[in-house]
């Protein structure tokens, strides 16, 4: 189990490096323009490109970025670090890297670090503090969504597997299938028209983070109409999926056999029946977590949480390449790890896969 | 007029301008005033910060920094008094007590700062010549990457070659003096220009050429750095402040107010004395400003018309300049003032069909620019523009010049068509385009709405004159066009606006000096010639295209009157000889404000709102 | 190795016949791999060991074996589906162990295979027609198809107005039958019954092997049929062959080797079957299960089960050490009738008082 | 329709009244079982054999209330020690299940879960029915196991079911149905997924069950020389009729029906070499058209004038050996030597 827990690791480790790697040779390839051209202003000269070029290291060969990416990544910032983001307190200089100590330096941003992912063109601050400051509120968003549509999404499944051909049944796949066609930016605008423009009994409803730590009310009463709009689609999925596996499950032998053991039907269908039928949805819900990492991209625009996904689009089109690569970073590890967890769990509900 | 005005102006400082009573298509010019009380929050949204230069002052060139930087942060030595119309286009002096002594031959300013304008925290201390000075070495230092350091380059002496030698370094024991910029004492500063410029006073109100700290500064050697650490000299500085701390380099942390990605928040500067300012200058009713990012625009406007912001700072939908210019409760809500800007079709010189003038008066004649400016939402977004100045930079001179003028501005195809018999593209005289150039011409668009809506209604005009256009849409459609090499035909692309009220901030757009292989702007390529064509890739017909640097060379040397006639004269020129646009609107700066805005007053040097002059009710506040 | 399973053994069961096919030596082994950029191999899966026997031209050899015996395996690699390990497949005079994908063509369409599931083995999208034309395509004119498939469908049973239907609007047995008359089309040589009937009602089975005792006649078939059922095996086979755990322990004439069995697991898995007497017979029951294929016991793979070597050795708890050390070659304990046992059984012999639970 | 008893010693366990099991569907009503009468003793194996779609499986989920009412439009009676099934509630149904009344199924490989240990699996239907420690439990599962010739039971009641093997699972699964002494268990198609070695010990197994707990067994089976091998009366169904119903012997040596007929020549023998099949002509009808009058006579080659429109009752015309065949006695005996003759000719 450890070692294949390594071994998934250093698996992880690999998959983010080749996919940080396609993102420099389409970033190379297929420019979406000189990013340089933008920071020369408006009437740039050609001494001011090269200037930009420079200072954004886009002079240097693709690989000798790509190298620089890498010497980072592992080694962290270091002496890259400008003067904006330096840390405050224990620097120690080890070979022209600065190591941070985290330790004790309680104050202060600390932008720069380990895993360096360097200065992002736009707005050249570290791209690494940026993640720190906008994962939390992806997390926040994507977690609150994946409760609500796990509840919703499973419960409906399952009463409208039971209840097939009823009302209930048609009732629930008809909200299955509005969740799954109405488009998320639709929703979203349609919810803040509602909650904030017609129905305004409170401003908190509204859109925009309010940070967890500075009010934990306002965090959650300023997530509800997001997690909703993003559970809404997923639960849809979730409730469709539900209900396919479980009909299908409560065909399987073995549930014929636990009623003619003499268990009640109530105790066949959550012991039995939910058992088989949700282990495949661990797989998908593990997936469409990580992939919502930097993919709840208009909840995140049309609600104002400014997370990764925001940053993911906002990055691609300024061509912001450190922006972009680290959130492909933070997107590649999320996936692998989830995989990883998946796995762990899939193989723990079913033991007929083992690690191996 | 205008460039007369510069001077009358200055000896008028303080009295309000002369003749601003030109509407120029704007209405409720002067604002909302009801009794303006200070104090409160002043909250502003925007769905894009879009910093150039990471809110150095050096380097940064977005617009909206200008109207910020000039109205709430920054003195410079010489200002505006924030106001609409061509009296907001009048410079006055601002940290400097009067204007400058300006030798007989116009190649010597001498600057006199004002008394008792003081660094906000944790600075402290009175602003000097050297402050000055120090901003010019920034300006010339090639790692800051200052946007619009040509405006200074190779015209004030010696600060070329200042650049050249590699401008600042984390080693001060190398400077070299800069021989046209003498700091005669604390309070005096000369500067020694290589030739006349007649706008050059204008370009010392320019953000880049204020003063700046060399304390602070001196730790951010290189583009965008020093925008975290932007210390005040108005009447606002940047929250947190007062928390720097500036004992050396490496004790100094990002101020906390402003995040480039995510807020800008002000504060009342405590060192700035209203005495070494005019109110007419600047007014700072709020005690507090926040400008912040929401990435739902709609949201925007919502929150304004609810009083939770009190002015939306992003380009309005359609659906919301409609409801606010029919809706009579919402007139006053709805603020529109000239912009200063032209958008425009351009042209490019060298491709076929456009590389036939016929072609492009042709293109003139035909364009149904009534119906491009109702995609943009209809008269509440501007005049049609005829031309390519703007009409207020020109104080209204050309306001009927209209070498293309058609009824009702849809077009004539008559007219186009006499135009297009001319053209070896129509073969058989009939009017209409009919060589294969004219079939499938490449046209470079932007994805969004308005210019989503104008495609059809381009593609249709110039179908009336056999040009069959292929419209791509680009979400950089900028970066397509600024290449050379990827030799666009036409484009409805860009838009141009003043970087100060001088037409030869438009005029750079037809110098073929300013053509580049990337980042290019004159677009048309105007004076291109067969040996720059070759070095930047550029292929079609590249010969005999007529050249205007020359016009623009001697324009600019002159002053005044003249100057502006220069210009006016060149703009004619272009529109009737060269033609390499299509201009078609003269864009209005509009805005939206809540009931709680109290007194609205709009900036024309900087086309923004001007802040220093805004008032809120916190009363009517949500 | 074993020395005796020598062609010269093999043919000796039909002196003067050239076989159609000779399988000698015949070895597959599933590697089992672990890792993931790096692939360990961990075991194998000793799926046929060692196999050797021949078809001979018109005849039908059974291959019975239970689950996980390696008798699908085996018909695989003498279709060369998969590769072999090692050992050789000699196909109608050519040595195909070597051969590559082209080179199999042609010889693809001699040999030919039907299903357990003929459902899952028929193209849905296409009509009967199509399935049984497909290879008639190629050549000649579509009348000329449509006739050949219609003549095909008429003699395997199938009403030929059925040319334009699709296999879901067929029966199970007729399904079964469209598989027999797409495998038929080409004229092959050989056809490999892979459990034809397994899945099939019991009045269509006979349904089907009647059909195909009567195209074996018609059409000179030589059959490789494969099927746990030994009546099934016994009905249609000319000889036989007995799979245990991989190896072939026993060859016959089906007539020899159902009244005479010579090899303990042959002797034991035909007192299993029921032999709907009334229960009058006494059964052999067999303890344990097949041991896993992926750690094959040493020397003699049925010894741990093996009734006979419990006789032998006089206790149940020991078998004689050959039994344990050394697999006893394939050879002819009497004529045509080959064996691969240490202690063959004699005629009449009885397995019962070894038995146990 | 009169009450048939095929073999006279002891008291009916189970017994089965015209029952009628009929699923409406879109395309017509589905006829899977069409008044079926038969009762089981104990000490008995019943054996029912039949084609696929026979019904055979459906009569006996019926028994159990593990046919969805909803969707079943079930009639008849079966009565289990006294009491008609038919009649019970879903929560008295629940009470018998698996403690008087244990069924195996086909497929081992798909009866048990796949998710829970064996043991757990067992453990959960020992405390169903009886209010015993998990403790308790365990040690009723484990000697159960044991009994059922589960090697090493004790460790193996930890293990899943994928690392059973196809007789152990089916091993594991008559030892559930047996940890609460039922009366009746019903095998439906015990053995037919596993191989012939394996299925050899599991019939061994029931075979001592029976006869170490004196319960009833129904057998139900497509296999007929498994059920001549152990069944002591034997049941032949069709298109959910029952065709005849006698003891084993009877039914394999003097069958009445000529779809027995037609079955027992359609099996080759392991015994003997070389007959001829003789397959019955066509398919099982469709349950939702079973043809008129009796529905084996669009396949029988004896058909007559009555057969194709008037339904044969099933009753016993003599020898305790009922059966649903319009064809005379006489009639019978004469085509069965005929067709034995003609079989057994080719073979010789």
């Amino acid at each position: 189990m450890g070692r294949y827990v390594i071994r998934r690791l250093l698996w992880t480790v690999l998959v983010v490096l080749v996919v940080t790697l396609l993102t420099f040779v389409v970033f190379y390839v297929m420019p979406p323009g000189n990013p340089s051209v933008r920071f020369a202003g408006k009437q740039p000269t050609p001494e001011l490109i090269a200037q930009v070029e420079k200072q954004l290291g886009l002079d240097r060969s693709l690989p000798e970025q790509y190298a620089h990416f890498l010497r980072r990544l592992f080694l962290g910032d270091g002496t890259e670090c400008p003067l904006v983001y330096r840390p405050l307190c224990s620097i120690e200089s080890v070979e022209n890297f600065v190591v941070l100590d985290t330790g004790g330096c309680a104050t202060g941003v600390s932008g720069c670090g380990w895993p360096g992912l360097g200065m992002s063109f736009d707005s050249r601050t570290a791209v690494r503090q940026e993640l720190i400051e906008r994962t939390p509120r992806t997390l926040s968003l994507i977690f609150g969504a994946a409760v609500i549509w796990l509840v919703v999404g499973v419960s409906i499944g399952v009463i409208s597997a039971l209840k097939r051909r009823t009302i209930w049944d048609r009732l629930a796949m008809g909200f299955a299938l509005f969740g799954i066609s109405a488009p998320v930016f639709w929703l979203g605008l349609v919810a803040l028209w509602i909650f904030t423009v017609k129905l305004p009994f409170s401003d908190s409803l509204g859109t925009g983070y309010v940070e967890f730590g500075n009010d934990p009310v306002g965090w959650f009463t300023h997530l509800i109409l997001p997690w909703t709009v993003l559970a809404l689609l997923y639960a849809a999925f979730y409730a469709r999926m539900t209900r396919g596996n479980l009909i299908d499950t409560m065909g399987e032998d073995y549930i014929r056999t636990a009623r003619a053991k003499g268990l009640p039907e109530r105790r066949v269908i959550f012991k039995h029946g939910l058992r088989a039928s949700l282990t495949p949805i661990v797989t998908m819900f593990g997936l469409d977590v990580a992939l919502l990492v930097g993919g709840a991209v208009i909840t995140e625009t049309v609600f104002n949480i400014q997370g990764l996904g925001n940053y993911a689009v906002q990055s691609a089109v300024s061509a912001d390449l450190p922006a972009m690569t680290g959130v492909v970073v933070i997107v590649a590890f999320a996936v692998a790890f989830m995989n990883l967890v998946v796995d762990i769990v899939y193989a723990y509900l079913d033991p007929r896969v083992r690690y191996s | 007029m205008l460039a007369l005005s510069l001077l009358l102006a200055l000896g008028a400082a303080g009295c309000g301008g002369d003749d601003g009573g030109d509407e120029a298509g704007t209405e409720a010019s002067e604002g909302v005033d009801e009794g303006a009380e200070p104090g409160g929050t002043f909250r502003t949204q925007t769905d894009a910060f879009e910093w150039t230069g990471n809110f150095d002052p050096t380097g940064e060139y977005l617009a909206t920094f200008l109207g910020l930087y000039q109205n709430l942060l920054g003195r410079t030595l010489m200002g505006y008094n924030h106001v609409p119309d061509a009296e907001g286009n009048e410079l006055i002096p601002d940290l400097a007590e009067a204007e400058p002594e300006i030798s007989e031959d116009g190649l010597t300013y001498t600057f006199t700062l004002r008394e008792g304008v003081m660094w906000g925290p944790p600075l402290d201390r009175a602003v000097t010549a050297q402050d000055v000075e120090y901003a010019f070495r920034r300006i010339a230092t090639p790692a800051l990457v200052a946007q619009y350091g040509f405006y200074y380059l190779g015209v004030i002496k010696g600060l070329q070659e200042y650049s050249d030698a590699g401008g600042l370094t984390e080693d001060p024991e190398g400077e070299t003096p800069i021989e046209g910029i003498t700091v005669q004492d604390e309070r005096t500063i000369q500067f020694d220009l290589e030739a006349p410029t007649g706008d050059f006073l204008y370009r010392i109100a320019m953000p880049a050429a204020g003063p700046i700290p060399e304390e602070v500064a001196k730790c951010f050697l290189t583009a965008g750095e020093y925008g975290r650490f932007v210390i005040s000299s108005g009447p606002y500085m940047i929250e947190g402040s007062d928390q720097l701390d500036i004992t050396s380099c490496d004790t100094m942390q990002a101020i906390s107010g402003f995040n480039p990605n995510q807020r800008l928040i002000l504060e009342r500067n405590p060192n700035y004395d209203p005495e070494t300012d005019t109110p007419e200058a600047r007014e700072n009713f709020f005690d507090r400003f926040e400008m912040t990012l929401n990435t739902n625009a709609q949201d925007i406007f919502d929150r304004v018309r609810q009083g939770q912001l009190e002015l939306a700072y992003a380009s309005e939908p359609s659906e919301v300049v409609r409801e606010y210019s029919t809706n009579a409760d919402l007139e006053d809500r709805y603020q529109i003032n000239s912009g200063d800007r032209t958008w425009y079709i351009t042209m490019n010189l060298t491709q076929p069909p456009f590389d036939d003038i016929h072609v492009r008066k042709a293109a003139n004649w035909i364009m149904d620019k009534e119906g491009l400016r109702r995609a943009w939402g209809g008269e509440p977004k501007g005049l049609i523009a005829n031309h390519i100045v703007p009409d207020t930079m020109f104080n209204n001179n050309l306001e009927d010049y209209a070498p293309y003028a058609t009824e009702g501005d849809a077009g004539n195809l008559e007219e186009a068509q006499n135009e297009m018999r001319q053209s070896k593209y129509d073969t058989d005289q009939d009017g209409m385009c009919d060589a294969p150039q004219c079939k499938g011409v490449l046209h470079v668009t932007r994805t969004t709405d308005v210019w989503a809506n104008m495609a059809p209604i381009i593609e249709e005009s110039f179908a009336k004159i056999g040009i069959e256009l292929n419209t791509r849409q680009f979400e950089d459609s900028y970066t397509i066009i600024q290449t050379v090499k990827r030799q666009v035909p036409v484009s409805s692309t860009p838009g141009w606006g003043k970087d100060y009220a001088d037409a030869s901030t438009f005029m750079v757009l037809f110098d073929s000096r300013s053509i580049l292989p990337e980042g290019n702007v004159n677009y048309s390529l105007v004076g291109l010639t067969p040996e720059t064509a070759q070095e930047l890739g550029a292929t079609g017909t590249v010969e005999g295209i007529t050249s205007v640097d020359d016009a623009i060379d001697s324009c600019n040397e002159l002053m005044d009157e003249e100057r502006l006639d220069c210009w006016q004269e060149l703009d004619q020129q272009l529109m009737e000889e060269i033609v390499p646009w299509v201009p078609y609107l003269q864009g209005n700066a509009d805005f939206v404000i809540s009931d709680a805005v109290s007194k609205y007053v709009f900036d024309q040097a900087s086309g923004d709102p001007a802040w220093a002059h805004l008032a809120i009710d916190q009363d009517l506040q949500q | 190795m074993s020395q005796l399973a020598e062609p010269r053994t093999m043919t000796a069961e039909r002196p003067g016949g050239d076989a159609l096919v000779s399988v000698r030596n015949l070895t597959k082994r599933f590697p089992i791999t672990r890792g993931i950029i790096f692939q360990r191999e961990i075991a194998r899966v000793h799926a046929v060991e060692d196999v050797s026997f021949d078809i001979f031209p018109g005849e039908t050899l059974g291959l019975v074996g239970e689950s996980g015996s390696g008798k699908s395996t085996t018909a695989r690699l003498i279709t060369k589906l998969i590769d072999a390990t090692s050992g050789s497949v000699v196909f109608d005079g050519q040595e195909i162990t070597g051969y590559s994908r082209r080179q199999m063509r042609p010889l693809r369409r001699e040999m030919q295979m039907i299903f357990q599931d003929p459902y899952s083995s028929l193209n849905p999208r296409q009509t009967v027609g199509q399935i049984i034309g497909s290879p008639y395509a190629i050549q000649g004119g579509e009348r000329n198809v449509r006739r050949r498939v219609q003549e095909l469908m008429n003699r395997v049973g199938l009403n030929p107005e059925h040319f334009n239907r699709y296999p879901h609007e067929f029966s199970g047995g007729q399904r079964q039958r469209i598989g027999v008359a797409r495998a038929l089309a080409l004229s092959p040589k050989l056809i490999i019954c892979d459990e034809p009937v397994s899945a099939l009602d019991v009045s269509i089975q006979a349904q089907i092997l009647n059909l195909l005792e009567g195209l074996q006649q018609d059409f000179n078939l030589t059959y490789l049929f494969i099927s746990h059922d030994l009546s099934v095996v016994r009905h249609i086979s000319d000889r036989i062959a007995v799979m245990y755990l991989g190896h072939v322990v026993e060859v016959g004439s089906a007539e020899e080797l159902y009244e005479n069995p010579k090899h303990p697991y042959t002797a034991s898995l035909l007192s299993a079957v029921p032999q709907g007497t009334g229960g009058g017979h006494h059964r052999v029951v067999l303890a344990g299960d097949v041991p896993s294929p992926i750690d094959p016991p040493p020397g003699c793979v049925f010894h741990t089960r093996c009734p006979k070597a419990r006789m032998v050795s006089g206790s149940p708890d020991e078998v004689p050490e050959n039994c344990r050390t050394e697999f006893p070659p394939l050879g002819e304990v009497e004529p045509r009738h080959l064996a691969a046992c240490w202690y063959p059984l004699k005629a009449g012999e009885e397995l019962r008082q070894a038995a146990h639970r | 329709m009169s009450q048939v008893h095929a073999s006279p010693r002891g008291e009916p366990l189970l017994e089965v009244r015209d029952l009628r099991v009929h699923f409406p569907t879109p395309d017509g009503v589905v006829k899977a079982v069409d008044g079926l009468s038969f009762s089981v003793r104990r000490g008995e194996t019943f054996g029912i054999v039949g084609e696929s779609g026979s019904g055979k499986s459906v009569t006996c989920l019926t028994a159990l209330g593990l046919i969805n009412r909803k969707s079943a439009l079930v009639e008849g009676e079966v009565f289990f020690k006294g009491r008609d099934l038919l009649k019970l509630s879903n929560e008295e149904l629940q009470k018998i299940r698996g403690k008087e009344l244990a069924m195996i199924f086909q497929d081992p490989f798909a009866c048990l879960h796949p998710m829970y240990r064996v043991g757990d699996q067992l453990v959960e239907a020992v405390q169903i029915h009886d209010d015993m420690s998990r403790k308790a439990a365990r040690e009723r599962v484990v000697e159960l196991l044991a009994a059922v010739g589960i090697p090493r039971p004790r460790e193996r009641v930890r293990d899943y079911p994928h690392q059973y093997s196809g007789g152990m699972r089916q091993r594991a699964m008559i030892a559930m149905a047996l940890l609460h002494n039922p009366d009746i268990l019903i095998a439906d198609e015990p053995t037919t997924a596993l191989d012939v070695t394996v299925q050899a010990q599991i019939l061994e197994l029931i075979e001592r069950i029976k006869e170490e707990f004196q319960i009833g067994v129904i057998l139900i089976t497509h296999d007929l020389a498994v059920i001549a091998d152990v069944a002591q009366t034997v049941m032949v169904m069709y298109a959910g009729r029952s065709m005849e119903l006698g003891a084993r012997d009877a039914v394999f040596d003097k069958p009445l029906h000529p779809y027995t007929w037609g079955l027992l020549e359609s099996i080759p023998r392991v015994a003997s070499k070389g007959e001829l099949l003789v397959p019955i002509e066509g398919a099982p009808p469709s349950l939702i058209n079973v043809p008129p009058g009796c529905p084996f006579h669009p396949r029988c080659p004896h058909r007559f004038s009555p057969c194709d429109d008037q339904r044969p009752d099933f009753k016993d015309r003599g020898g305790g050996h009922p059966e649903a065949c319009h064809l005379s006695a006489e009639d019978k005996r004469r085509l069965w030597s005929e067709r034995e003759a003609r079989r057994t000719k080719v073979a010789v």
